[in-house]
């Protein structure tokens, strides 16, 4: 086995670099969360699920989840269609298109917040159209979602861009030969060959949406039960000096991660398994 | 030609690395002395002010460059901040609640600090008062028109904003001196009163903001120096100020913080900084900033007419902080009664 | 002695890859080590660089154990399959860096370069980059730059398989020329039995980690020592035969078995130009029809089916085949001139080998 | 290059490829709600925040720039930037060596870890951070003993805007290192080449493109950073980085110069894209001459892309 291990490690640098690394993530990553894990264990299970299981934390989840899954799905519907449009048809402008694609992600989050709060306020360009039919820009579940779908656009479109890319047309071709029309020929042929890609770049808008919190600050107004997400409930506690929960709460987001990570990492695993 | 580019990257690598750390290093300069003032969120163009005078004063008589350090934010996150670590000289919070956490969780000023300063350290006081919109539409005169249906309230949350505090105990001690008011009456208004809170801001600049700039809201609860100043600055927007008949003393208390002054060798310094509040000119400056003075014409003198008012104290509602915060803000406590009473 | 392996067996894991291997290359010999993939020639190569280290035995390179010293003191010249040109710096550069690396002076460091550029055909190629190379070229640059450093053997692994077969054959006669000018003991690797037998000294012959066979391309073709080699040099038709009353049957055909008991399963091979054809159903032994008959350039290949249902491969020049006036569907006879008993695979043991002169047993003509 | 092969080969409306493409209206349909939404969605936002951030003429726009608390929270922003990526550069290269070099126990963990910042509120890094360096934290009573600062202070920061930052150049690299092999390596130790000259002379050179987007990218998320930062900020005017000094100006009313400042960061943003894009079509050029194609069959490229490295195509 010292054997194996020697030969593999032809190329040298594995301790230094491997050691690099792992004082870094220890550093960075590993000590802070163990603190924070620590300082938890502190307040004991009770103290936990006090502050983790209060209704307005609850009540914080839930839109937390809700909304970030429903700006990932518009994102699906959007992301699929603007990867489409941009893979498979030349027009003018196609390429400012491709680059604006990815402002979400090169945008301060905190600038995303401002500026879509002001469009989207009473007075704003967008919220002005708005407010006569009764929907509230900001300091609204609409407007959370439009911030979450902004800044997690650009996830769905990268991920299923360079798979419609890689896409061979012979086999679209090979459908019209069997009289497939267009329609069928995209739900039956390609949206299947799509699908792993897209469950993908949805787990990951719904990843980057859930973990949001810059533009979120901006746009949410923090109402308590209605426009609340969960990471305002933790700033909210480390408002209040409540340390405590402030930890609480972190924990079981970071908890939450953990499973949304590894959920993340079996659809990708999945996906390539389908894709191969 | 790679060799030269490895050294290029190389070189560059490590003088990024130097750089940071020239940068990372920070100029102590001992010609130089420097104060922090923690404070809370309406103060910030207040102090911007009293530290120009009293920097004018300090080089009038000192050979070395005084610096003022401002740091603002929501007054029980900056308590927190404190006690976490953040280096304050002095502090001036929304109220004697935040600064006495201080003091109980660290130690590093006396529990009896209140004792220290004339008027129980509290240089300046304001009230809570409306900001209504222009025309004042809704006709929002006094604390009954709050709870009327359809009207939309915007106040802080009192959880992590002092200033919104004093805005629920205002509403509380309101309807408990009204005849035949009692502590259950006056929790009922309250509650009445949240229930049209669309908005719940954790400071109350975020609630200034959400009222004037996003147009959220029919009247908004806030300091009287909070909502001059907020007139006088939000560019285009407008408001009007309605003072009820009755309203709470505001009391924003100041304190240093001996530990970090005698640490950073400025106490005598940051004790006569917070003694300069109480002069003359300070009182005329806080007026101006539409803080009520506590010396008697210093308001007079800086030619500004505060609205007559009759004003009750946190005493004479609920005792002291101690007592409100347990009946009130603390986690189980009134308020948050009334939030879960809201859950959809 | 150039480089001496003892026992040399190699494992990644619960994998063998090599497997109790010795032999010997000497100085100023040319070998290939030829098997199909996975049969461990890659990893002896790799051993000997340095590349790999051994789990057992030993190895020496000019008479120095070679072990435990690291692959950058073992002045070895190593070119990788696909050539891991540095993509990054010119044709000069890339030749120059295992002198940069030797603190060579400048001037000794472009002379030694030019030298092997004017050697290996590259001038007026030095400040071109890797890409702007042909396949050939790009195979030049990679041993220019591994001979560069004048190592003590060469190393080549797959040197022909990443080019056309075109170029195949140019690159092929090309090494034996760079060889006999360098007179550097070379050792290269591939899994084609022709290039292996057209361009080595010797060749070693290796299948599932074991070395099956060592020696000149003639004794290899000629001299199989087991079914894996025969099977693996060149094409070879293979029977499954029963031994009955010393004779192996199978169908209609026969050969002798002595000394091999009764009811034993033996596999009889012969090489394709071993079957002589005729026109006349009657002119040898054994009838068939001609199924099909491939165009190989000058040589055809003719595959016969016996009316048991047997195919036998069958190898004829064009002129034969013209002379004949063979077609496809014909009946004709055949005989089998040479054959031999192989050995099972895995075994290595050395089988008798059987020239029958005329051949095949019986009443035959 | 195959990629760019097949787009230039099947532009949408060649007649050849009827049977299996839309009708031109469908395009064209297809085509109009991708516009609309980009335009609504991505380019309006941009416009408005411009439009408010010029909106009282370009002296206003250039004193909100020009103050004094203001061009201390650009150079604090720089410092944070100038900090926080060679040590993430640092970290990407050795992360990115050992994962793709070297087989090991635990490396399907690490590189589980390495993701965590994508998956994580920065929030709650900020959390994480106060639970260990604040002075009631795990540490606390050691920093205050020695009078260190760590949270409310510069060193908190970069911690912080190192941890939302570190996995992009090592997310660059890991893909870029493995789809090129070990082989080049490999040929510079029989060279006799020593552990430093490979990596300078030969890794290094051949993965500098995508050394280049990670530390754009971590250089653009370094500067843009609010979520963890804010939790560790000292809130004190002049020590703030650009955006939460954004969030402190819209706070204090002061809308357009709010909307200014967030401009610069909006430039930074827009100029991070320009750059990547430049350098993607140099990259391109260079990649369609083949010098990056890789002579040899990909080693393996068993991880999959992860969309956060966008990977903006042709």
């Amino acid at each position: 086995m010292k054997q194996y291990c020697k030969t593999r490690r032809l190329l040298p640098g594995f301790r230094l670099t491997l050691g690099f690394t792992l004082f870094y993530l220890s550093v960075v990553v590993l000590i802070p969360m163990s603190a924070m894990i620590l300082r938890g264990s502190g307040m004991g299970w009770g103290g936990f699920w006090k502050y983790v299981l209060d209704p307005r934390a609850i009540a914080a989840y839930k839109l937390s989840l809700v909304a970030s899954m429903t700006a990932a799905l518009l994102n699906v519907l959007f992301g699929t269609l603007l990867a489409w449009v941009l893979v498979r048809y030349t027009f003018p402008g196609r390429r400012l298109m491709d680059a604006l694609v990815d402002v979400p992600f090169a945008l301060p989050t905190a600038v995303a917040g401002l500026t879509l709060g002001n469009l989207y306020g009473p007075q704003g360009w967008i919220g002005q159209w708005l407010a006569p039919m009764g929907i509230a820009g900001v300091n609204s579940r609409f407007g959370v979602v439009i911030a979450l779908m902004f800044v997690s656009l650009p996830f769905v479109v990268r991920t299923v861009q360079p798979v419609l890319e890689t896409f061979e047309q012979e086999v679209e071709e090979a459908a019209a030969t069997l009289g497939a029309g267009r329609w069928r020929t995209f739900f039956r042929v390609v949206l299947p060959t799509l699908l792993p890609s897209i469950i993908t770049g949805f787990a990951l808008a719904f990843a980057r949406a859930l973990g949001e919190f810059g533009s979120i600050q901006f746009v949410s107004g923090s109402i308590p039960f209605r426009t609340e997400i969960a990471p305002q409930i933790l700033i909210q506690h480390l408002d209040e000096h409540e340390t405590a929960g402030a930890i609480a709460v972190a924990l079981f987001l970071l908890i939450i991660s953990f499973l949304i990570l590894g959920t993340i990492n079996l659809i990708e695993t999945w996906a390539r398994r389908f894709q191969n | 030609m790679t060799w030269i580019m490895a050294r290029i990257v190389r070189a560059g690598l490590f003088g990024s690395l130097l750089l940071g750390a020239m940068f990372g290093i920070s100029c102590t300069d001992p010609q130089r002395v420097s104060l922090l003032n923690v404070s809370f969120d309406p103060t910030r163009e207040f102090f911007g002010e009293i530290n120009a005078a009293f920097q004018k004063n300090w080089t009038a008589t000192n050979a070395t460059t005084l610096r003022i350090q401002q740091s603002h934010g929501g007054s029980a996150k900056q308590a927190r901040a404190v006690i976490d670590g953040l280096d304050a000289d002095v502090v001036t919070l929304a109220l004697g609640h935040d600064i006495d956490r201080i003091a109980a969780e660290t130690g590093i000023l006396p529990r009896d600090w209140q004792q220290r300063l004339p008027n129980r350290s509290t240089p300046y006081t304001s009230t809570v008062v409306f900001m209504v919109r222009k025309g004042n539409p809704k006709r929002i005169l006094n604390w009954p028109d709050l709870v009327r249906s359809g009207v939309q309230v915007i106040t802080p949350n009192p959880k992590s904003s002092g200033g919104a505090r004093w805005n629920y105990l205002a509403a509380y001690g309101w309807a408990r001196r009204q005849p035949g008011g009692d502590d259950r009456s006056a929790r009922e208004f309250v509650a009445r009163i949240f229930r049209n809170v669309p908005v719940l801001d954790s400071g109350a600049r975020g609630a200034t903001v959400t009222f004037l700039q996003r147009g959220i809201g029919d009247v908004l609860l806030t300091w009287e120096s909070e909502a001059h100043q907020a007139l006088s600055h939000a560019e285009g927007l407008s408001g009007e100020i309605v003072t009820p008949s009755e309203s709470i003393v505001a009391e924003p208390p100041v304190a240093v913080i001996d530990r970090n002054a005698r640490k950073h060798g400025v106490l005598p310094l940051a004790e006569c900084y917070l003694r300069f509040l109480y002069t003359e000119e300070a009182q005329m400056i806080a007026a101006r900033h539409h803080f009520r003075p506590q010396l008697e014409n210093a308001a007079m003198k800086a030619g500004v007419h505060f609205p007559p008012i009759v004003r009750f104290s946190l005493a004479e509602i609920c005792g002291d902080w101690q007592a409100a915060h347990a009946a009130h803000f603390a986690t189980g406590g009134w308020f948050d009664q009334i939030q879960s009473q809201r859950k959809p | 002695m150039s480089i001496e392996l003892r026992h040399i067996s190699k494992r990644f894991g619960d994998i063998t890859a090599v497997r109790n291997i010795s032999f010997t290359v000497g100085e100023g010999e040319l070998v290939g080590l030829l098997g199909p993939s996975g049969g461990g020639k890659t990893t002896v190569l790799r051993m000997i660089a340095g590349l790999e280290t051994p789990t057992e035995g030993d190895l020496f390179v000019r008479g120095r154990r070679m072990n435990d010293v690291p692959v950058q003191t073992r002045n070895i010249g190593f070119v990788f399959q696909g050539y891991a040109l540095f993509k990054t710096m010119t044709v000069f550069d890339n030749i120059a860096f295992g002198l940069r690396i030797q603190k060579q002076q400048p001037a000794d460091i472009a002379a030694r370069v030019e030298e092997l550029a004017k050697t290996l055909g590259l001038e007026g190629l030095e400040r071109r980059f890797p890409h702007q190379l042909s396949g050939g070229q790009r195979q030049r640059v990679a041993i220019a730059r591994a001979l560069a450093p004048k190592p003590n053997v060469l190393l080549l692994d797959e040197p022909f398989g990443a080019v056309d077969a075109k170029i195949r054959q140019e690159l092929r006669e090309w090494l034996v020329q760079l060889h006999d000018e360098l007179n550097i003991t070379t050792v290269f690797v591939t899994h084609d039995q022709e290039e292996a037998m057209e361009v080595s000294n010797r060749i070693l012959i290796f299948s599932r980690g074991n070395l099956e066979q060592l020696g000149s391309p003639r004794e290899v073709y000629e001299q199989p020592r087991n079914e894996f080699v025969a099977r693996f040099i060149g094409v070879m038709n293979v029977l499954e035969m029963t031994v009955s009353g010393g004779i192996a049957r199978l169908g209609g055909l026969s050969f002798p078995a002595h000394g091999h008991s009764e009811g034993q399963t033996l596999r009889i091979g012969f090489r394709p130009y071993a079957v002589q054809v005729s026109k006349s159903p009657n002119e040898y032994r054994h009838q068939a029809i001609l199924k099909h008959t491939y165009f190989l350039g000058i040589m055809l290949r003719l595959e016969l089916e016996t009316p048991d249902g047997l195919v036998v491969r069958a190898r004829m020049s064009k002129e034969d085949y013209a002379r004949l006036k063979l077609e496809d569907g014909m009946s004709v006879s055949f005989q089998i001139r040479e054959y031999r008993v192989l050995a099972r695979e895995g075994e290595i043991l050395t089988p008798e080998v059987s020239l029958s002169q005329p051949t095949v047993l019986g009443e035959g003509i | 290059m195959a990629r760019n092969l097949h787009r230039v080969l099947t532009p949408a409306n060649t007649r050849s490829r009827r049977g299996a493409d839309e009708s031109r209206l469908t395009q064209w349909i297809l085509i109009g709600i991708a516009a609309i939404f980009v335009g609504l969605f991505l380019v309006l936002p941009l416009v408005s925040m411009f439009y408010e951030a010029f909106r009282k003429g370009p002296g206003a726009y250039i004193s909100a720039l020009t103050q004094e608390n203001t061009l201390d929270s650009i150079r604090y922003t720089l410092t944070i930037a100038v900090l926080v990526v060679p040590l993430n550069a640092l970290f990407g290269l050795a992360a990115a060596w050992a994962l793709t070099r070297f087989q090991f126990r635990g490396k399907a963990l690490l590189t589980t870890l390495i993701d965590l910042p994508f998956a994580i509120s920065p929030v709650v890094v900020g959390v994480m951070l106060i639970a260990l360096f604040g002075y009631q934290g795990w540490l606390g009573p050691w920093l205050r003993a020695h009078d260190l600062k760590v949270v409310f202070a510069l060193p908190g920061m970069v911690l912080a805007t190192v941890f939302v930052t570190f996995p992009f150049v090592a997310r660059e690299l890991i893909p870029m290192m493995q789809s090129q092999g070990t082989e080049p390596e490999q040929a510079a130790l029989t060279l006799g080449a020593s552990g430093w000259q490979v990596f300078w002379h030969v890794t290094l050179p051949s993965i500098k493109w995508a050394l280049l987007y990670g530390l754009i990218l971590t250089t653009a998320r370094a500067m843009g950073e609010f979520g963890a930062v804010f939790v560790v900020s000292n809130r004190i005017a002049g020590e703030m980085p650009i955006p939460l000094w954004v969030d402190n100006l819209n706070a204090d009313h002061r809308g357009s110069e709010a909307f200014a400042v967030a401009s610069l960061l909006a430039f930074l943003a827009l100029g991070t894209l320009a750059l990547k894009a430049w350098l993607e079509s140099r990259h391109q050029e260079e990649e369609a001459a083949g010098l990056w194609t890789t002579s040899s069959p990909v080693i393996n490229s068993g991880e999959s892309e992860t969309a956060f490295t966008t990977q903006t195509p042709p």
